[in-house]
């Protein structure tokens, strides 16, 4: 696998992401800084990671959804190419249209650091096939704005069109319709608030991210 | 018009007392202009000069086959053996308080505290891997105590977050005596390739110094800020005193930091904490032999008409000061850039021993470097032996389940969850034991190795105000434990001295028989002092914080694998609990919390007999005999069969093989203790192993259903137990 | 020209303003219980060089659409002068 | 009778506005470089029920300085209509 992993200021789990995919995975990955103005060629992932970029100072993602990079991944999501936002990830996913909806102040208004639970809604996507049959997931999150919010014809047709992913079994923050990680329509790109790069070996407490990546890696190989 | 006051009254107002300032006048020879009198008033300041503790702290020791480098620098470094690739890999750590402004504005105030300390170990090549933060507050009911949690939780998580190192432990307890006097003590711990480590001391003369970072406001500029030249009181509105903390600026400085040192551009590097361009330019070329001077013109700055006080003492945030290899601007520059900060070549070194300061075409400040450090004041402050608690005559009788209830729903053995769900404990993905776990210490791996950091922050106030030489050995010694009961080898502690008014004999002698105290325990238990913060003055109305000597601690575990926690017990292993238990309860958490009675002797630490249960219990550890370990602290046994269980889910039940009451029994602190669970087969050979070392040991109890028993005294759920633990703080904080 | 920006930016309606209901939460339990409708929304302020006053409206408009609000979420209000 | 409020908390002069800092930052990013001075501030807006306009005024008045601004380091301004 060929992934880049985009690196804001601010980012702060760049390097994890890096370290998920190639433990993962054993693919090969770029770090690849915002204002570069075209992508490392033949990508099968591009990792929008977390972190607080530009300090997240006017809204989450704001301003890294206008760095130069984000009009190449734009092109790239055009183009099919896989695409994770993971918790500001998403954020910045959002903010730049890739992704419907918006992620408001958490409910009770606090950073939420947790291990959490989640059903996976979808095990049909791109990121999701190397599932089994286990129920739940459970993966750490942490974050202020991870409260997904979309307006109720966006909700609708993301519910409908299959584009909820990962759904919380206890809602921690409000999220709409307990949402923790959509794709876009054609369902190469993915937001989820929850981190499977720090859930990627049982030391970690968790393993359960692994198997996004492996999805990501079957992909391939099928291909 | 305004009044005009003469240098010896700003001398005065700035803290230096009369002889002080006769020792700067003559020294100079000549009065001191008002940015110099700036210069002296902070370097001899309590903060910069250590003038109370320096003489004391001198019986710490400092050395040791695992110390690279001990107090005196920014931070202290120790050896953790080898990488992958055979480099030398080095940990780099410190704490400091930011008890003052945390107490004025509590949210910057600790969030600047965390910025702070991490300066501290970056600026020496470390990167940052684990934050911890030790609180104190004052009582539950105190109208300010709420919006002080409140708020100092938020800074420390807005802050550590954003900048995204992990907050991985600390402490926190509520006290009346700290009512007046909150504590936020921040520890950072930063790994480093042991042959890059970068110092302050400029090493030559003729090159290069650079400010780079945010821009240089008025902030933090303390008292009356003199605000001209003339340093008249005119009627401008009295500015805000607060730094404020910018994580994401702290994140760009991290960043550029580290790469500048990676370029190989680095010669010496200081971050501008306290005291800022002062105190880093003083040290640098104070430190290196030379001189310094600085174009003050050229310093970034935000406010306008600052004058070149202003920008000596201002404590904005987020800044360093580098000195370059020659030539090696251009490599600055392009960095500076790349992360976004500002950046300027200030000033340069020579061998003139003085630090001359231009403004506006004049120069403001021409002192020699000598007297600031050499001259700074010392004193042996007169003390006397502090009062002590006598060793307690009666305990009263509680119910056990009604006592251990009230226990685990008190403040301080509440869960503190509500507080450290608020920190990113898992960023940089590394951590593998956290305030969640169930475990005596925060780890995180070495990156990229099998090697893991085990860290820890302990101090039992209480104790240390019954009786501070007992009190500080105390806290050393539970750091050692907690580090020991993870499994991890203890190697060096960092601490935190905050104590009342050292001018006071009687808090002196606090001061100074903690400090020997926790100096008998490093000797001991081989764990030396290597960094570490005095925090003075804590004091309000002539009341006096309870004597607090944090000590942060770092411990290494070779092979992740073999660590280990509380939470792994499972139905049907037998519990050991290793150690005597003589039945101490002077000054416990039970007389306390159950009884309302501050008294008795805190217990006895017998530092051989830690170092023969502590080897043991980690020999249980190394070869995997220990299936779960959790030392003895507050609350004694039944607190932490309880922790073990709760952690674990499973229930456990308990008998008393001892002739002591059961309520003795279940909530005795006494010290060296450690409750290991092994597996059924293997609990005699334990025992038998115990005996042959000359180590305490008696099978206590049995994993088991899903209540937490003690034979004939006490019968509870785990649920109920849980609940109460759990609910105390979101209900306080009414969330 | 050197004109003064003023926007606020608020939650639309039908989005849930978690901070204006906190804020109403505490308020009521300090004893004001008369206050309802909490909102609470952003206020930026700056200096801008523009050629007039219409101008300026113009590129502060550009602005809260490119970055300073989410119009997916957010409506904004601009004053110049 | 029912007046509305409107508070504008801003941090006070010379207390370092890192959103301010950011979003200036960002604007200059995008090519609006005539920007400065940005200041983020915050705005409250709310019903209250008062007896007139000036016992509405100490109220908020009130309010701002028990909860809503954190008048170490924050100024606010009050509008009642
Ligand atoms: N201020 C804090 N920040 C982070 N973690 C904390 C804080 N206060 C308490 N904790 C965590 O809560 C747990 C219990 O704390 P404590 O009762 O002090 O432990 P112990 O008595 O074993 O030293 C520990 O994991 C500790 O790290
Ligand atoms: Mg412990």
């Amino acid at each position: 696998m060929k992934a880049a992993v985009l690196v804001f200021p601010g980012s702060n789990c760049d390097r994890d992401c890096k370290v998920a995919v190639e433990t993962t995975t054993g693919g090969h990955v770029d770090m690849v800084w915002h204002q570069e103005t075209a992508l490392p060629s033949g990508l099968d992932l591009i990792v929008v990671p977390g972190g607080f970029s530009y300090g997240d100072y006017l809204r989450c993602g704001a301003m890294a959804s206008q760095s130069p990079v984000m009009a190449e991944v734009a092109k790239a999501a055009e183009r099919g190419v896989s695409i994770l936002g993971i918790c500001n990830g998403f954020q910045i996913l959002c903010e730049s249209g890739l992704l419907p909806g918006a992620l408001l102040r958490n409910a009770g208004l606090k950073y939420i650091c947790k291990p959490i639970e989640l059903t996976i809604e979808n095990r049909n996507t791109r990121f999701t096939s190397a599932y089994g049959d286990e129920q739940t997931i459970w993966m750490t999150q942490g974050n202020a704005d991870g409260n997904f919010f979309a307006d109720a014809d966006t909700l609708q047709s993301i519910e409908d069109n299959g584009q909820v992913v990962f759904r919380y079994v206890e809602n921690p923050n409000g999220s709409i319709n307990n949402i923790a990680g959509i794709v876009n329509k054609a369902g190469n790109v993915l937001g989820m608030m929850p981190h499977p790069d720090r859930a990627f070996e049982p030391s970690l407490g968790s393993a359960d991210g692994a198997p996004l990546f492996h999805s990501l890696q079957r992909l391939l190989q099928s291909a | 018009m305004s009044t005009t006051k003469t240098i010896a009254e700003y001398a005065a107002e700035y803290g230096l007392k009369p002889d002080e300032y006769q020792v700067i006048l003559d020294r100079l020879g000549r009065e001191p202009n008002y940015v110099e009198l700036g210069v002296f008033s902070v370097m001899w300041s309590e903060h910069c000069s250590y003038k109370s503790s320096r003489l004391h702290l001198r019986k710490f020791p400092v050395t040791g086959d695992k110390v690279i480098c001990g107090p005196g620098e920014n931070a202290g470094i120790i050896d953790i053996g080898e990488g992958p690739d055979g480099q030398k890999l080095a940990c780099v750590f410190k704490m400091e308080s930011h008890n003052h402004p945390s107490y004025i504005e509590p949210y910057q105030g600790a969030a600047t505290g965390v910025g702070g300390i991490m300066r501290d170990v970056f600026t020496m090549g470390a990167r940052p891997v684990a934050l911890l933060n030790a609180l104190r507050f004052g009582e539950p009911d105190h109208p300010k105590t709420k919006r002080i949690v409140e708020g100092v939780v938020a800074g420390i998580g807005g802050y550590g977050n954003c900048v995204g190192v992990p907050t991985v432990a600390g402490e926190t307890n509520f006290h009346s005596g700290y009512n007046g006097n909150c504590l936020v003590n921040a520890m950072c711990v930063g790994l480093a390739d042991a042959d890059k480590i970068f110092y302050s001391a400029a090493p030559e003369p003729g090159l290069p110094v650079v400010y780079f970072g945010s821009k240089t406001g008025r902030d933090g500029i303390h008292g009356a800020t003199m605000s001209s030249a003339e340093f008249s009181e005119d009627s401008e509105e009295k500015r805000p005193t607060v730094q404020v903390g910018d994580p994401f600026a702290e994140k760009l400085l991290i960043e550029a930091t580290l790469e500048l040192m990676a370029s190989g551009a680095v010669a010496a590097i200081q971050d501008m904490g306290a005291a800022g361009l002062t105190s880093s330019s003083v040290e640098m070329a104070g430190k290196g032999g030379l001189g310094i001077t600085l174009d003050l013109d050229k310093v970034p700055q935000r406010e306008e008409n600052m004058s070149a006080y202003e920008m000596m003492l201002s404590e904005s945030q987020e800044r360093m000061l580098a000195i370059l290899k020659p030539g090696r601007e251009e490599d600055g520059y392009r960095i500076f850039k790349k992360w976004g900060l500002d950046a300027a070549v200030i000033g340069e070194t020579n061998t003139s021993g003085h630090i001359v300061l231009t403004h506006k075409g004049e120069v403001v400040c021409d002192l020699p470097l000598g007297p600031l450090s050499d001259d700074a004041p010392l004193y042996d402050r007169p003390w006397v032996e502090p009062d002590t608690q006598a060793p307690l005559t009666r305990v009263p009788v509680a119910p056990v389940g009604d006592a251990l209830l009230t226990i685990l729903k008190s403040p301080d053995m509440a869960s503190k969850r509500w507080l450290w769900e608020q920190y990113d404990r898992h960023v940089m993905a590394d951590t593998l034991a956290d305030s969640a776990t169930g475990a005596d210490a925060g780890i995180v791996r070495v990156h990229g190795t099998k090697k893991a950091l085990a860290v820890t922050s302990d101090v039992t106030p209480r104790y240390v105000q019954a009786n501070p030489y007992e009190g500080g050995k105390q806290a050393v010694a539970e750091a050692w434990r907690n580090l020991t009961a993870v499994g991890a080898d203890p190697i060096a502690i960092t601490d935190n001295l905050n104590f009342g008014n050292p001018e006071r004999p009687k808090i002196m002698g606090q001061i100074v028989r903690a400090i020997d105290g926790m100096a008998e325990a490093c000797r001991v238990l081989n764990f030396p002092v290597v960094s570490g913060n005095v925090s003075l003055y804590n004091e309000t109305n002539g009341v006096a914080i309870p004597p607090t000597p944090t000590v942060g601690a770092v411990g290494l575990i070779e092979d992740y694998e073999n660590r280990i926690g509380f939470n792994s017990l499972k139905n049907g292993q037998v519990l050991i609990l290793i150690g005597d238990t003589k039945g101490e309860l002077g000054s416990s958490i039970y007389l306390r919390e159950v009884h309302g009675l501050e008294e008795g002797a805190p217990p006895p630490v017998d530092l051989e007999l830690e170092k023969l249960n502590g080897d043991f219990v980690r020999s249980l550890i190394h070869t995997k005999t220990a299936k779960a370990v959790h030392d003895l602290s507050d609350g004694g046994l039944l607190t932490a069969a309880f922790d073990v269980a709760a952690a674990s889910n499973v229930g456990i039940e308990l008998k008393n093989p001892t002739d002591l009451e059961d309520h003795v029994f279940a909530f005795a602190e006494d010290q060296a203790r450690y409750l290991v669970a092994v597996d059924e087969a293997s609990a005699h050979l334990v025992l038998a192993r115990a005996a042959e070392a000359g180590v305490a040991a008696q099978t206590v109890g049995v994993a088991t259903g899903t209540d937490l028993v003690l034979a004939g005294a006490a019968s509870l759920s785990l649920e109920a137990l849980k609940q109460a633990h759990e609910s105390w703080l979101p209900a306080y904080m009414g969330a | 020209m050197t004109l003064k920006a003023k926007v606020h930016i608020f939650l639309k309606n039908g989005v849930l303003d978690v901070q204006g209901k906190a804020v109403e939460g505490a308020l009521g339990g300090l004893g004001w219980t008369d206050v309802s409708n909490v909102r609470v929304g952003k206020v930026l302020e700056f200096d801008l060089k523009a050629s007039d006053k219409s101008a300026a409206e113009t590129e502060v408009k550009a602005m809260c659409e490119k970055l300073l609000a989410n119009t997916v979420i957010e409506s904004y209000r601009i004053e110049v002068a």
